[in-house]
């Protein structure tokens, strides 16, 4: 309980309260690359607010010994919002599911977005509902079936990266819970950004729906199923990075390297395209026709609200003084009625 | 009522003194009548009279042009002494189109005085209306004193010069006919003329012609000989000060502003717009300079959210809503009551149920604000009960609001939202502060322990940023003094029943309920909220016709005053008049086991007085409890 | 209780009759508790015991293993007559941890059994659970008969040959202690075997091991010398006919089938899911061969909204959830009930306020459903008072709801949605059906009025694709008869009075409270909803101790039965005993006058039986009324 | 009230009620147009639901001799998901506002599209919200000054087209009110489109907003901001129809036909790309910098929602027989309790 010391480790950033989800679930590896990178930014734990809504996911904040706040289903990020609109100053990251974020909280997910403020999104998504056992959720696949949907789901799944960018998103990401060290580095990224940072982060959930994401977990597979994006570089991948994704028109193609091709052939990323048709182009990059991109997609600069809001208020401070309270309530047509 | 002899260049008119005048402009939408109402209100209230106002406006963005849909209404009383409705009757009526004089008739008094633009019952307009002939013509006005004012012609005929097309000159016409009323009762033209002034600065043409236009009215009107009578209304006898005309809107953020200052905090007003509270929304939004952070947020849900991180954050917090954004932001204010930190909802009732009659004032969010969130969630809720008052129910609110760390409703409606009276402005340094304590290191040796109470039973607001109070909160139920989640059945029963006795304290704060009148006796009169006015005027005419009755505004309904109980012991019959089926009336019974009496209208309009003096005449001849 | 004796093959062991016997299973989350709680269920009911169950499982989806956090319990009562309640005090607790051992062994009367998996006390275990040294070597258990089963051990050894992992093997124990206690209640193991054959059909291996081990455990009893008793309860005199167990939540689930069957209409199920709720959404998801329609929507509100839409095309329309759920449902319930089309909202209640005790059971929702809605909007509201209750109810609101073209609530609880007991399946063919008329043709000469009222004063139910009936509906008040829009005063006040009068008719249709025991006296004892059942049994037993108690169940919250009142006036004192602060109690008070005296629990579990007997000798003893 | 007959007059489908916005309003000729649209295409007045939520545009149904439902702000979707699930034989129609559909809506709006229902959703957009009287909308301009944000809005709007096809819109096409002709061509598309249809519509608020949409409707600018689409049609603008846009990489830039630029260096227009990738760079496309695009953006074949699940009920009947519910009620382990 005691305050902020240079050098603060991984494990100073950890509550008392004891983890409780499933052996074998994904958020505990997310939880220690927050610490972590918490740690590696020295920020003080005390400037830090972690704002949830309800799911698995959600139970994020009880675990890290900074300010926390659990709210209510799908309502984190405009919770988040009158915190950092209040204080600008605090750090703000903000944790959310597949189904707190996109199903009951999506309208406040493109909200917050478009107003870019300088708060951290985390969504985990697992692709299904964990807290309430098993119910399919905005991003589980068509036909799937779970708890809700025995006969199979009968929904086009949305994909969260494309929500946001059609949300006006000035940072994108996408990371994999155990990738650690690539969701370490995106994290950091996210915390970097000045305005809304969006990572869409793939977690297993162990119970529910598990190996939802095998393809880009497991060894033999994600070579194939997984692409890293790195801005300024052309698009490469497989174990021995010998295939690339090139355009073809607006479309995307996997082409094997070599036999003419060569990496100057090959689409190039640009985090920081004029337009955030080249993220969403890749957004729209799947399995298993495509490997999904795993980074930054995009990461451009845009007013952000709570800053606008504070230079008008200067603004206002400047061009009419400080408000008096006085003259306020005094103004708008006042008369004076003497003592008789 | 006296009457002398005023001496003007032409004609020597009478002048009739009057106690208080009730009068109505109606027009079509775009006829502006709104704009005279508050006109005449401001000039009547800086000439001296006490004033209150009744603005009624189509819930249409639009209705069609002459329609009965379209009127667009603005009432008001001014008086010689207190006043506190719009007025049951009109003496006067300005009408601008047949389809005014239509809506608007029924409500003058016998005898009064029904003023119309005869240029405008022109066979488009009657019909319009729904008028088959001229209503000047048969025998709809008699039994009034109708005066024909050939407004558009005198207003056309007053801008001849000017160069401007019809369709902008006829704009100017209720700046003639508020010429003539002004004429009519005495008032200066002063302050209208300084507004004009003021308001088209940028086009001084508009200035020029309302100027000329509005002094045409009050010439014709002194030169014309069409009235035999002029009428005084004596100043009031307010108590002195400065003084300016709110609304409860108006007022309602000013409080805000002053609560913020008073309690050290920046504001933040995290709204979406719904009427009648969006103007409160607008009203803050302008006043940056005050560092008042407003949020239009998304919808009323992101709303209220956002009030609850921004108190968590440190910040003076609040919304304002009508009945369907309280009935969305239900389950974050019970959220607000969990997290137990300093926040106000101000609800500006409107008719219901459902989208209801949006431009229409009723009181039937009562239960909803006590009741409406499901678990145990028990909140402060208060009611304000003119729209002056709306300024010292928001400064109450966030004074308990952060002294017991909870959320508080505070009620107002549409007819107080809306309407205006004038407000002796209160010096800001007379106001007392409203105490914050943030504390900056822990309350225990193990630690800091969100939850630990002092001994109003609220948590330390503890912010962050501070080092060393780190703690999470959350909508779970919370361990006693950790605020970790608990499952555990007691601590789960402790919590449901401190938060309540938390509540229940307020009243501790919040001080006896007045009553004014008979300490006992035959009939005690309990309102809230915007009826007050009309009980209190109702009340008062009884009393002044020697009649037993006294009156009871309840302000805090939730919890309620120490003393309310005893109070209700003391009469034999309690009258609780509501715009509602009997709301307060329902909680009463539950809470003291009281069978009041109800006077019960929901029709989307205000109490006339009349309606409840002689609900107060019926009981008090008939000798007893009736229901 | 008499003595017998048993003969079995190796020892010849008394059994004892016993009229009922409490048993609970505990272990770790991952022990597999409620499976068997379950299959003991069913066991007993096929045996011809009545029986009725508690579920009582933790928060977090994985607590920590071994942890008191962790520990997932089933509680039952099985007996030789009717039951209401898992059962007060437990006669056999079957503890596989140290953890479930902890949190149960309160709950065990004096003298009960407590059976134990020996293997699991091992220091970690022990550890976990909080102990620092092994309870079952200390007085902890002094005072209970305790068996020391080595679970663990058994179950390795029962299938040590099958090529089974440990891991494998461990997982199986559950079924190891199931056989143990089927053997000392002397339960048939058929109904169990079977269905391990049919549900592990897909992997034989498995269900070979868990027939060995259910078997292993039942002949350890059989054969060990560790048992002194074998215990008896002889079948309940139920009713003749066709059982089968059921939960709430699925026999809501067949009701709104059968409702549908009844009604002859497709279902259409609009739900958001929701802890206790989402296995009503579950259930019906599976059965689209009924051509029941399941939308899983993306939040509560579009939940409801879809249920509007889907009542104005013509499906019997009906969505469930609990508080948060229908805090947020609120506004739409509003707009449902102004438009007058039928609906039911089933609301799960759980620990409240906000996020509060997911996944315990409470009673605080009534305020909320009966005045969770701005302006005057007052619904039918119900209450389901057992698990097989939860059909017969759904039934009825959807009767009501189509009947009065009206959303209706009907309230149930985690107890009872998640707690089993048999029930006697219905014969379709003898269940009234529910009678719809869709008008084909324009009800009045001038074409459809969608607002013309019957004799119920109910509104037509015209579906779209109707020719000549087009009609629209909304939100702002409805014109009498057309529904066109109207902002006229009176007809606000009309119609607003025609609802309230259409709500208030349902009392016709609800029959009469009943009353069960003295028909007057000292005492009547009235519950709702999930306590029923504790009351029932308290009463009964308290009746049975020739006490003058009566007791009435009200399932019709809003409008009460007709003769409730009345029913009042015949008794001395009112005991409302109820899993909140008193919300019963408040409206008896506002609608009665009546001063109840309240037994208020509101610590996330169910009343005990005895905590409700007490209450009554308490009362009777003290001779009157209290508060 | 008589039964629909062949050859329905536009005026048909008016109801008896008054139609009550401010002169001028956009909402008028929108109104018009969909009156004569439906009796073009032969619609029963009988089959038709119009669904809206509130706001100005939101009071549409009441105009309409067709069955209608004014609903409650922002749930115009889910309700009329509602109606098409219980009877997809009818022809749904949604009307909402910028606010109604974006604001309060926008997760309905998101849900509604991704799950295809077929519907027709048309968003009036006039940047404003009318009925409330002049607050700032979401897609109300950075800085513009209403009465809710009279220093200026600081907020980044979103564009709703990129939101609909972000969300996985089949169907999305934009016109504006005063194009009586292409409006009532798109209104024609929208209808014989199977799935979710979106148009956004430009117009005009007269009272709150006027001439927010004067670049796309004055004879004098119109020819320069705004561009029409054609399937497999380059694209080309301008007065004298000499300008286009042609790609350079995934940057649409304007160029002027001639000096060595021909139509077929244009970029040309596909509805059914196997992406909707063209669809979000078209979407992007805003005055000043770029024409607006108008017309049918993308349309393509996905599985609708009330469709499938008609599906996995036949489907459902056919494997297990019509539902029986006497054996529903004795399933899951019954037995016998004898008469004693
Ligand atoms: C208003 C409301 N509706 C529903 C719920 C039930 N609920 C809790 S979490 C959840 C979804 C969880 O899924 P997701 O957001 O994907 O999180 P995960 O558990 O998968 O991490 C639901 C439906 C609730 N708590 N509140
Ligand atoms: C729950 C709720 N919140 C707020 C309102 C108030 N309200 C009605 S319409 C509207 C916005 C209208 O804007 P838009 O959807 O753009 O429609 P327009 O009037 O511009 O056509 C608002 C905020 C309401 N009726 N209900
Ligand atoms: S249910 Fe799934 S998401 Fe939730 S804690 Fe368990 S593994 Fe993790
Ligand atoms: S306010 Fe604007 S959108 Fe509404 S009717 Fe008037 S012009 Fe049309
Ligand atoms: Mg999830
Ligand atoms: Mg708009």
């Amino acid at each position: 309980m005691s305050d902020p010391l240079p050098g603060l480790k991984a494990k100073d950033y950890a509550s008392n309260q004891e983890v409780r989800w499933c052996p074998g679930c994904g958020d505990y590896s997310i939880l220690t690359q927050v610490r972590k990178v918490f740690a590696e930014l020295h920020l003080p734990r005390q400037q830090i607010v972690c704002v949830s809504g309800i799911g698995c996911s959600s139970r994020f904040p009880y675990y890290l010994e900074t300010y926390g706040f659990h709210g209510i289903h799908g309502r984190a990020l405009p919770i988040a919002t009158g915190v950092k609109v209040a204080n600008p100053e605090l750090s703000v990251w903000v944790v959310t599911g597949d189904g707190d974020g996109l199903s009951i909280g999506g309208n406040h997910l493109i909200h917050a977005i478009r107003r870019n403020l300088d708060i951290n999104i985390l969504l985990f998504n697992n692709r299904i509902y964990g807290l309430t056992k098993g119910q399919t959720s905005p991003t589980s696949e068509l036909g799937k079936r779970t708890k809700s949907t025995p006969w199979g789901s009968t929904e086009n799944p949305i994909h969260p990266l494309a929500i946001a960018i059609g949300a006006e998103a000035t940072f994108v990401a996408r990371s994999l819970d155990v990738n650690t060290k690539h969701l370490a580095a995106t994290l950091h990224r996210a915390a970097e950004h000045l305005g809304s940072s969006f990572i869409e982060i793939y977690q297993d959930c162990h119970v529910f729906n598990h190996g939802a994401f095998s393809y880009a977990s497991d060894k033999d597979q994600r070579d194939d199923s997984v692409i890293y994006l790195e801005h300024g570089r052309p698009l490469i991948f497989g174990k021995n990075r010998d295939k690339g994704i090139r355009l073809n028109g607006l479309n995307p193609e996997v082409v094997k390297l070599g036999n003419g091709i060569s990496e100057d052939d090959l689409l190039f990323h640009d985090e920081r395209a004029r337009e955030p048709s080249l993220a969403y182009l890749l957004s729209r990059m799947t399995v298993p026709e495509f490997p999904e991109p795993m980074g930054v997609f995009r990461c451009a600069d845009a007013p952000r609200y709570e800053t606008e809001m504070q230079n008008q208020m200067a603004d206002a401070v400047d061009r009419m003084g400080p408000g008096n309270v006085q003259e306020l309530l005094s103004s708008g047509g006042t008369w004076v009625v003497e003592a008789p | 009522m006296t009457t002398e002899t005023a001496t003007s260049k032409h004609v020597e008119i009478p002048v009739e003194e009057m106690d208080e005048v009730v009068i109505r402009f109606a027009g079509d939408s775009g006829d502006g009548m709104q704009l005279v109402g508050t006109q005449f209100t401001r000039s009547s209230a800086i000439f001296g009279n006490d004033v209150s106002t009744f603005p009624d406006y189509p819930a249409e963005i639009r209705a069609p042009a002459g329609s009965v849909a379209g009127v667009s209404g603005f009432q008001l009383t001014f008086s010689s002494h207190d006043v506190h409705t719009h007025g049951d009757s009109v003496d006067a009526l300005v009408a601008l189109n047949p389809a005014a004089l239509k809506t608007g008739l029924a409500d003058v008094r016998r005898g009064g005085a029904v003023i119309v633009n005869d240029d405008a019952f022109g066979k488009v307009n009657l019909q319009r209306a729904g008028y088959t002939s001229s209503p000047l013509d048969d025998d709809t006005v008699s039994g009034y004193k109708l005066y024909r004012v050939p407004i558009t012609r005198l207003t056309r005929e007053a801008l001849k010069d000017t160069g401007l097309g019809t369709k902008q000159m006829d704009r100017c016409r209720n700046f003639l006919a508020l010429g003539v009323i002004y004429w009519l009762y005495g008032r200066p033209m002063e302050p209208t003329l300084a507004w004009i002034t003021e308001k088209f600065a940028k086009s001084p043409a508009v200035a020029k012609a309302n100027t000329a236009v509005l002094k045409a009215g009050y010439y014709f009107g002194e030169t014309c000989e069409l009235f035999d009578h002029r009428y005084r209304v004596a100043k009031a006898a307010l108590p002195p000060g400065q003084y300016r005309n709110v609304s409860g809107n108006l007022a309602a953020a000013l409080g805000l502003i002053t609560a913020a200052h008073l309690a050290g905090k920046e504001l933040f007003y995290g709204s979406y717009p719904i009427t009648p509270a969006s103007e409160i929304l607008h009203e803050l939004s302008r006043h940056k300079n005050f560092r008042v952070k407003t949020f239009q947020a998304e919808d009323e849900i992101a709303a209220m959210a956002s009030v609850i991180g921004a108190a968590f954050a440190g910040d003076l917090a609040a919304t304002g809503t009508s009945g369907p954004g309280l009935a969305l932001k239900s389950e974050a204010i019970g959220l607000g009551m969990m997290i137990e930190l300093p926040m106000v909802i101000i609800n500006v009732q409107r008719g219901g149920p459902s989208t209801g009659l949006p431009t229409k004032t009723e009181q039937a969010d009562l239960l909803q604000s006590l009741f409406g969130r499901h678990g145990e969630c028990p909140i402060c809720v208060m009611a304000a009960s003119s729209p002056s008052d709306c300024f010292d129910s928001v400064i109450e609110a966030c004074r308990i609001a952060i002294r017991y760390m909870t959320p508080v409703i505070l009620l107002t409606d549409g007819y107080i939202a809306n309407g205006e009276e004038p407000w002796r402005i209160p010096a800001v340094a007379d106001l007392s502060k409203i105490e914050v304590h943030h504390p900056d290191a822990p309350n225990s040796e193990s630690g800091f322990l969100p939850y630990k109470r002092n001994d109003d039973l609220s948590r330390p607001w503890a912010l962050p940023g501070t080092p060393g109070l780190r703690h999470r909160v959350g909508g779970l139920e919370s361990e006693d003094l950790t605020g970790n989640v608990s499952y555990d059945a007691d601590n789960h029963e402790r919590m449901i029943r401190l938060r309540a006795a938390k509540i229940d304290n307020i009243a501790d704060a919040v001080g006896d309920q007045d009553v004014v009148g008979p300490p006992e006796g035959d009939l005690l009169v309990v309102g809230w909220g915007g009826t007050s006015g009309a009980i209190t005027s109702a009340t008062e005419r009884a009393r002044s016709r020697g009649l037993p009755v006294a009156d009871a505004i309840i302000r805090h309904i939730h919890p309620f005053p120490k003393n309310l109980g005893a109070i209700f012991d003391r009469y034999r019959t309690i009258l609780v008049p509501e715009l509602n089926m009997g709301q307060l009336r329902y909680v009463l019974r539950a809470e003291y086991g009281i069978e009041a009496v109800g006077l019960n209208k929901i029709s989307g309009k205000p109490f006339m007085i009349s309606e409840i003096e002689s609900k107060i005449d019926e009981i008090l001849e008939s000798g007893g409890v009736q229901s």
